[in-house]
């Protein structure tokens, strides 16, 4: 960004709002990005906030921030480092000034930097001078005092006004990036139908920043960032978490089942669950349930009872779980269980993200008990894979567990809104009333599913239950062959799913020096990564995966047309450790990070360079 | 559950499933079995709508005798896969099979929270005082000092009371019966099942193989009448071979006394009233211990409220109406939505 | 706990650790962390002899606060690795802080179990009647019909009261105090040190987030005299701004009356007794409720009983005591045995 | 076995007692395995009974059988197939005919061979004929007759009576193998203290069943056991679980602390809590917690207090213990978990042996949360890993998983009681009072092991929790680089436990054609099958792993001494792959079993003959 006084054109840019947790931060970026999207930006988010409902005011470990990226053209990341910083006291100053590009604008309330708080901060004198931020574009705004002044009249309380400085802040940003006040003023109009002092209070402090922003002489310039080019259709923002819900009503909806979710909230899952118990227009059951095992029993006995079922959690949660999952194991009853992994171990940074629950969702339960396993890659795309996980479920007649995480569960990105009629219809192998020579676990021979008879049909009264069953009767059995022939019979049958999934695609370059791979949220930075290495004419293609147990057919042949592999993961390497465990004969390089972030575009050509290097 | 459209006649032979009944010959579950088998057959609920779910434990391999369809779930579970297979289909008739340890210690938490939301299901607590399953080791229900593979030295813990919990949790039907007794067992798991909401039975069961004659001392022949007072609703609350002992309020205190002495007549003994939200003379009821009292079987409590299942399906119903998201397709273009040419 | 050796002089500032306090500016927790450390400098116990242990929630973070022993324990266990700590070491001074969803919701089985076991902790229960730390969804005591965000158009499912859950899991401490009330908690916290056995504490505590003014009703300047009682022992039961009201029997129920018309006298009022043995009273007075009664505060429920960390050391220093068997060498070499030379 | 009538020595010999659930037969081998093991007869046992307390009687399903191998050179396991079968129905012949060796002798109750039983037991006709047993040396003694007569004058009840059946086959088996009586008859003198009548009868039927014994014709001959060539000392016969239970409380002892376990009962694990609930003499603090959750979670608090903590369990226990585990590894506590694998998945086949929760054990918790595994081989070498896994969690800080198996909880062998003082002694690293600058994250800089301040010790006063930790303070931390510090710190801690633990030995050939590869109880099977195809000429090594993580340091090299490794498991392959994930450039070859059921020596030697010839 320069410093002319003029029109900009922007391919894209990253904002970052930052604040105290009770700054409502969180709220401001969401209007933004709501803003962007409306005007067709492509657009991602990353919302970041502290384990405490409201952490020390002033104090770093209090800061709650909020990144959005918006762009013109595939915008698949919040962004590494950002363009244009709000920062409402030093705290978030401190806590960001490392995550800027150099010379990006930073505009800060200069009323909340009091000697005090910039001690609280951490920094010793002038915050400005520690970081070395001297040539940047810094913007001092009197937010607090301004937005009292904009309120004086209206009669309202301190604590009122205060709150709505971040409305300022907003404001100001609207005009440095030439957006229209409109769609946030509906916003208010709407959320605060019955309090119009507050409509008002709102809009006049919004408009007073965008004024402010106007009069300045700090800012020298204002930008544009055209449209999109994106793919006709209707969009929407959504998050990972929402998207997550409906993705689990839609496959409910196309195999015509009722839905039914036994859950317990845990961060960063809960916000399923919520939406989920919005959505009792559509017909969803939700038990929120007294604990975790409660949440996945009462949804293992709707699934008896012949609705469709899932249970959605975090770590910690599945971790409760991994008993009653090998029930649904060995009753092979559909079920998805949703893991929104956050940062282990034990509560470990329950608000921060990680991938580094996959050992514990392929084996975390007792005895051989597979399950099938995909992986969402973007907020999105968690639509299609809970639609999938259902998918599988129901027609294989097995748990899937779904694996996001905390990135994609809060992150947003506009979600091109499909047609239902035209997903896949999904067909239970539901028994009919009146089969002859009923057994429940008598299976198709092709796929080894085993027909689902719903309590209520006559005459097809049968009991199921966690002893090892024998072949077809499904009577308790302990005959040893049996056990051996069973054990074989339930792996295979989750390893067939590989008939029913897609290939492995790469993208870039189909084979050459470096195959980039990830699996799960990764994807925005690997793909950013793996073009940007291409754009600079490296050999380079990325395999992402979405399917992970059973891993696509062609996985083999996919690693071999590389020279080099680097898996990359925000854990210590378990998804590295798992294709060795398959294809023992490449050798994996592994990139690891494991700091409650998501990786930078950056970390990663990085360390794909060394290796190309190497 | 009241579902008694289709009226069809069984016996209870329609209710035995074709597998071998494994339980220790003698033991009390295999009369328990064939009192629900006899229930089952008079309520007039077909067969296909009834669903048996038991936890891990002997009691809980009832399901597989029964030709129902049926759930063996997994230890201490039970109520939570019952509140699943209710909540998701209020039109099945839930049975729920449990012991002592599956109920009280491991699935403790589910019990109580199932008796709490008031989910539509029959529960029955086979009461041996004893992890029988494992081989003997001691249960929540075990009496204080008693000897078992675990407390070899006796154990140190007070014993719950299945009742007294159940009622501190907000239950609002209570029974206890005896596994021989077939008559009152049947008796009592009819009124469990007319009951709309959790009804709780405790049967106390006997375990002869590693807690024989738990119960002895109040189900002889010889004493049980003296010993045991069975509670129905407008009866007084008379007991005793000669039915001459009777129950009356003294303060706060529940007392025995005999009538024709001390001028008591028949009138001055209470008459029971399961239906009183009121749970103070529930407790009381439910508490009594022989030799000071006599044991209460029989309902004794049965109060009417709201099920859970049921509210969940009308709030729902009541959305449904309200809302104009009425498929997927509305839901995903409602809101903020725009449109990219 | 009893331990009062090396009596020492603390102020509550003694038991503030350095950790910034990192609840919401006007949340309940504040109020309540300052009289545990009041009553803590008080109790005349070594500081290092208190262990504080803790679930997961946001009143789960007080561990951090305290200069004493701490742990943080997972949600829901706080009950159980506090039975643990006790047990370990029956010197020590243990307070279990849990919240409404963390004893009640994920923790139910471990706080049934501890208070039937009756280990002597002192359990601080703060109810907020929501999960504050996951932003407010509703808990096992959240009033039917709350709006909360996992119950977007009210809760279908009716509150546990905590006081009558610990009753009927035969509970002998139960006390009610406020967050704001730090004269009457200190008092509370006090008696419930002193209880040996398991002292249940529910604290209402106002998460002014998201569940602000959830006791407003009862607890506002203006009205708490009329809506709140506070029991103690020997006292009458009088309430009211001007202690004209008062708590009279009438059957099996509690009645307000006023001192003064129909001929009532103190004399007539009900004397409050938290050491009955017989739940009776004390159930009823748990379950007041405004309007219809006054909401009662202080200890209803104060029985003696042996403690389970005791009963289990009695009984280990016996069996050492008659045992032959007095380390490993000797049980290596004890019954059947033989040498190969 | 020859049909000579005199007295006839033999190096080895495999017996199997076998009836309903019923008829005592778990007694009568251990009566018969003690009577040997006093006569200093090397034995190992193995129990296996059904689910059901007493199944249906006179089915298949229902037979419980006991088998014993006694000899007098090492014993390894309790022998692949028998020698001598009694069986007291037409069931338990049908159970075992499959398990005898060619022409072994067969004692059975011809009074229970009834038309009504033989169909009972799915036989048509003659269950000889049908079973293709006429060469074998078939002996149907009336038992249930003789047994009636022997007691008919001492006024009992029948089911009394009936009840001593077991006893005749017993007095049979003494005479055939010239056993004195006197052991068992000293037996029922102290069992059965305060009832002389039973003594009496239990003492009439034994003899009586010894002298019908050596009146018959059909008895060719008797035979002797010579005492086995073992180490000197004292010696007992000990099971799995009792050993385990033994081995903590010696751990205790040589820490100078308290045990204390937390657990909840459940099968094959319910043994080691009885025993520790017996050792109260000893100061064992057992809490029968209300369930598995509980179990762990109040040993972690007797941890955190100072106690030698530790919770004993089976896999759908370890499951549930899950949450919690993880508690432990990151507040770094001591405890030692136990893992008595059964048959999964589910609840499976619970009575009966696996090895399926290795992967579960490694990795069934949220997050990066490694944790110390070793894994016991013989019933008796349970006392030497459970005082291993206590020298290990208290010594490193750290949670430890012992893993045994149904087949080590119930079988026997005889043990060598050791001598506590020469045992080492256990070091935990407790932070002294008056330490200054404690902080509770301060750790050892060449183990990396943290202080242990115990409560109630005046000035360390200080909190732990599940939330990630800043390095040294302990305090909460939210740091980004803290939490991938601290990551790699808890894996290194645990990976350098190698440098405490000894190198993996190999047996039998050092290095040659092909490495046998095991772990846990398998090891019986496993050397036996070595020794003989050693004596057969190959080249035929045998690693056998007692220490899973870390894997010993040596392991990479003991790995590449061998042309093939063959890795023989009870479960679908869990160890291969976890060596495949650790050392990738070896082929693994596979011998897996998931029957419920040990190995046979005959199995390993067939597929190991095979690799060779390949
Ligand atoms: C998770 C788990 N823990 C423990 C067990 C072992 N177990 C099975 S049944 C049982 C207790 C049985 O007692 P109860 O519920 O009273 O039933 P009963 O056998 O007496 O009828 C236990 C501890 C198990 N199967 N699963
Ligand atoms: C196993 C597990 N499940 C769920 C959570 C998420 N969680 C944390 S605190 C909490 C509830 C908090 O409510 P409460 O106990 O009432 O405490 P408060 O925050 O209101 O003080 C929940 C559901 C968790 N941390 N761990
Ligand atoms: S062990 Fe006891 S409860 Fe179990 S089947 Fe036998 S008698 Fe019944
Ligand atoms: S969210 Fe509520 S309970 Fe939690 S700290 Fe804030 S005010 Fe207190
Ligand atoms: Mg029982
Ligand atoms: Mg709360």
């Amino acid at each position: 960004m320069t410093k002319k006084r003029e029109l900009i054109e922007l391919d894209d840019v990253v904002i970052r709002f930052s604040g105290d947790s009770g700054d409502g931060m969180q709220l401001t970026g969401t209007l933004f990005s709501n803003t962007a999207a409306l005007l067709g930006n492509d657009i991602a988010t990353f919302p970041d906030y502290p384990a405490e409902i409201r952490a020390p005011q002033g104090t770093v470990g209090g800061v709650s921030g909020f990144q959005v990226h918006i762009g013109h053209s595939d915008i698949r990341t919040p962004g590494d480092l950002a363009d244009v910083l709000v920062a409402m006291n030093p705290a978030a100053l401190k806590a960001n000034a490392r995550w800027l590009k150099p010379g990006a604008t930073i505009i800060y309330d200069r009323d909340n930097f009091t000697p005090k708080n910039i001690q609280k901060a951490g920094y010793k004198e002038d915050p400005i001078a520690e970081d070395r931020l001297q040539d940047f574009n810094i913007i001092p705004a009197p937010i607090t005092s301004l937005t009292k002044e904009a309120l004086k009249d209206m009669g309202l309380d301190m604590k009122t006004v205060l709150r709505s400085k971040n409305m300022f802040a907003l404001g100001m940003i609207y005009w440095l990036f030439n957006r229209p006040l409109k769609y946030t003023e509906e916003f208010f109009q709407q959320k605060f139908k019955r309090k119009p002092e507050v409509v008002e209070a709102n809009e006049k402090v919004l408009k007073a920043g965008y004024y402010y922003a106007e009069t300045i002489e700090a800012l020298h310039s204002t930008y544009v960032v055209k449209p999109a080019k994106i793919e006709k259709g209707v969009y929407r923002n959504i998050n990972g978490n929402t998207a997550t819900a409906w993705g689990l009503i839609a496959a409910a909806e196309r195999a015509g089942l009722q839905l039914f979710v036994g859950s317990y909230p845990i961060t960063p899952a809960t916000g399923i669950l919520e939406e989920l118990a919005l959505r009792k227009d559509l017909g969803v059951i939700t038990v929120q349930a007294e604990d975790e095992i409660a949440g996945i029993t009462t949804s293992i006995g709707a699934s008896f009872a012949g609705l469709m079922a899932a249970t959605t959690t975090s770590g910690p949660g599945l971790a409760l779980k991994s008993e009653a999952l090998g029930l649904a194991v060995i009753t092979e009853l559909p079920l998805v269980v949703v893991d929104v992994q956050r940062g282990g171990p034990s509560t470990g940074l329950p608000t921060k993200t990680e991938q580094s629950d996959l050992m514990q969702v392929l084996w975390g339960r007792n005895g051989e008990s597979p399950v099938a396993v995909v992986a969402a890659s973007t907020p999105a795309n968690c639509f299609y894979y809970a639609f999938e996980a259902g998918r599988l479920a129901l027609e294989h007649m097995t748990p899937v567990v779904l694996m996001t995480d905390g990135f994609l569960a809060n992150g947003t990105e506009p979600f091109r809104v499909p047609d239902i009629e035209k997903m896949p219809e999904i067909k239970p192998p539901i028994v009919p009333e009146g089969t002859e020579d009923y057994m429940p676990y008598k299976r198709d021979p092709g796929t080894l599913v085993r027909g689902w008879a719903i309590p209520g049909t006559p005459g097809l009264e049968h009991r199921i239950g966690g002893l090892e069953k024998d072949e077809n009767t499904g009577n308790v059995s302990y005959d040893p062959a049996n056990h051996e022939k069973m054990t074989h019979i339930r792996a295979e049958k989750v390893a067939k799913i590989v008939e029913d999934i897609p290939e492995q695609k790469i993208e870039g370059e189909q084979e050459g020096d470096l195959l980039l791979v990830g699996w799960g949220s990764t994807y925005g930075h690997l793909v950013s990564a793996m073009e940007e290495l291409k754009a600079e004419g490296k050999k380079v293609g990325l395999a992402h995966f979405n399917y992970i147990n059973p891993l696509p057919a062609n996985t083999d042949e996919v690693l071999g047309k590389f020279k080099k592999i680097l898996v990359c993961e925000l854990n210590l390497g378990q998804f590295a450790n798992y294709l060795r465990m398959n294809y023992p004969k490449y050798e994996y390089h592994k990139l690891n990070k494991i700091q409650g972030l998501p990786f930078t575009v950056v970390e990663i050509k990085d360390e794909a360079k060394k290796l190309l290097e190497e | 559950m009241s579902t008694e459209e289709n009226k069809v006649v069984y016996t209870a032979k329609d209710f035995k499933s074709d597998q071998e009944v494994r339980w220790c010959p003698g033991c009390g579950d295999h009369a328990i079995l064939s009192s629900v088998q006899r229930t089952m057959a008079q309520l007039g609920i077909r067969r296909e709508k009834y669903a048996v779910i038991s936890g891990i434990g002997c009691s809980s391999r009832f399901p597989y005798y029964m030709a129902t369809y049926g759930f063996h779930g997994i230890h201490g579970r039970a109520a939570a896969i019952s509140t699943g297979v209710k909540t998701a289909n209020p039109d099945l008739s839930v049975w729920t099979i449990t012991g002592d340890g599956d109920a009280l210690a491991i699935g403790g938490n589910h019990l109580i929270h199932v008796v709490r939301r008031n989910v539509d299901i029959n529960l029955l607590l086979f009461n041996n005082r004893i992890y029988g399953l494992t081989k003997g080791q001691y249960s929540p229900t075990s009496v204080k000092g008693q000897v078992t593979k675990t407390s070899p030295y006796g154990t140190v813990e007070p014993p719950f009371n299945p009742g007294e919990l159940v009622i501190g949790a907000k239950g609002k039907f209570f029974a206890r019966t005896i596994d021989g007794d077939i008559k009152l067992s049947v008796e009592v798991f009819t009124e469990a099942a007319k009951h709309e909401g959790t009804s709780v039975v405790e049967i106390l069961q006997n375990c002869v193989i590693y807690n024989n004659g738990a119960y002895a001392d109040i189900t002889d022949r010889e004493h049980k009448e003296d010993r045991q007072i069975v509670l129905r609703d407008g009866e007084p609350m008379i007991f005793g071979k000669n039915r001459d002992k009777g129950l009356m309020l003294d303060g706060m205190q529940l007392k025995v006394v005999k009538i024709g002495e001390n001028g008591i007549t028949e009138k001055d003994i209470l008459v029971h009233d399961s239906k009183v939200n009121n749970p103070g003379l529930h407790m009381m009821l439910v508490n009594m211990k022989w030799p000071s009292h006599p044991v209460a079987v029989g309902v004794i409590r049965n109060v009417a409220a709201p099920t859970y299942d049921t509210a969940v399906h009308v709030q729902i119903d009541k959305i449904k109406e309200q809302s104009p998201i009425k498929n997927m397709t509305d839901l995903l273009h409602s809101g903020n939505t725009w449109v990219v040419k």
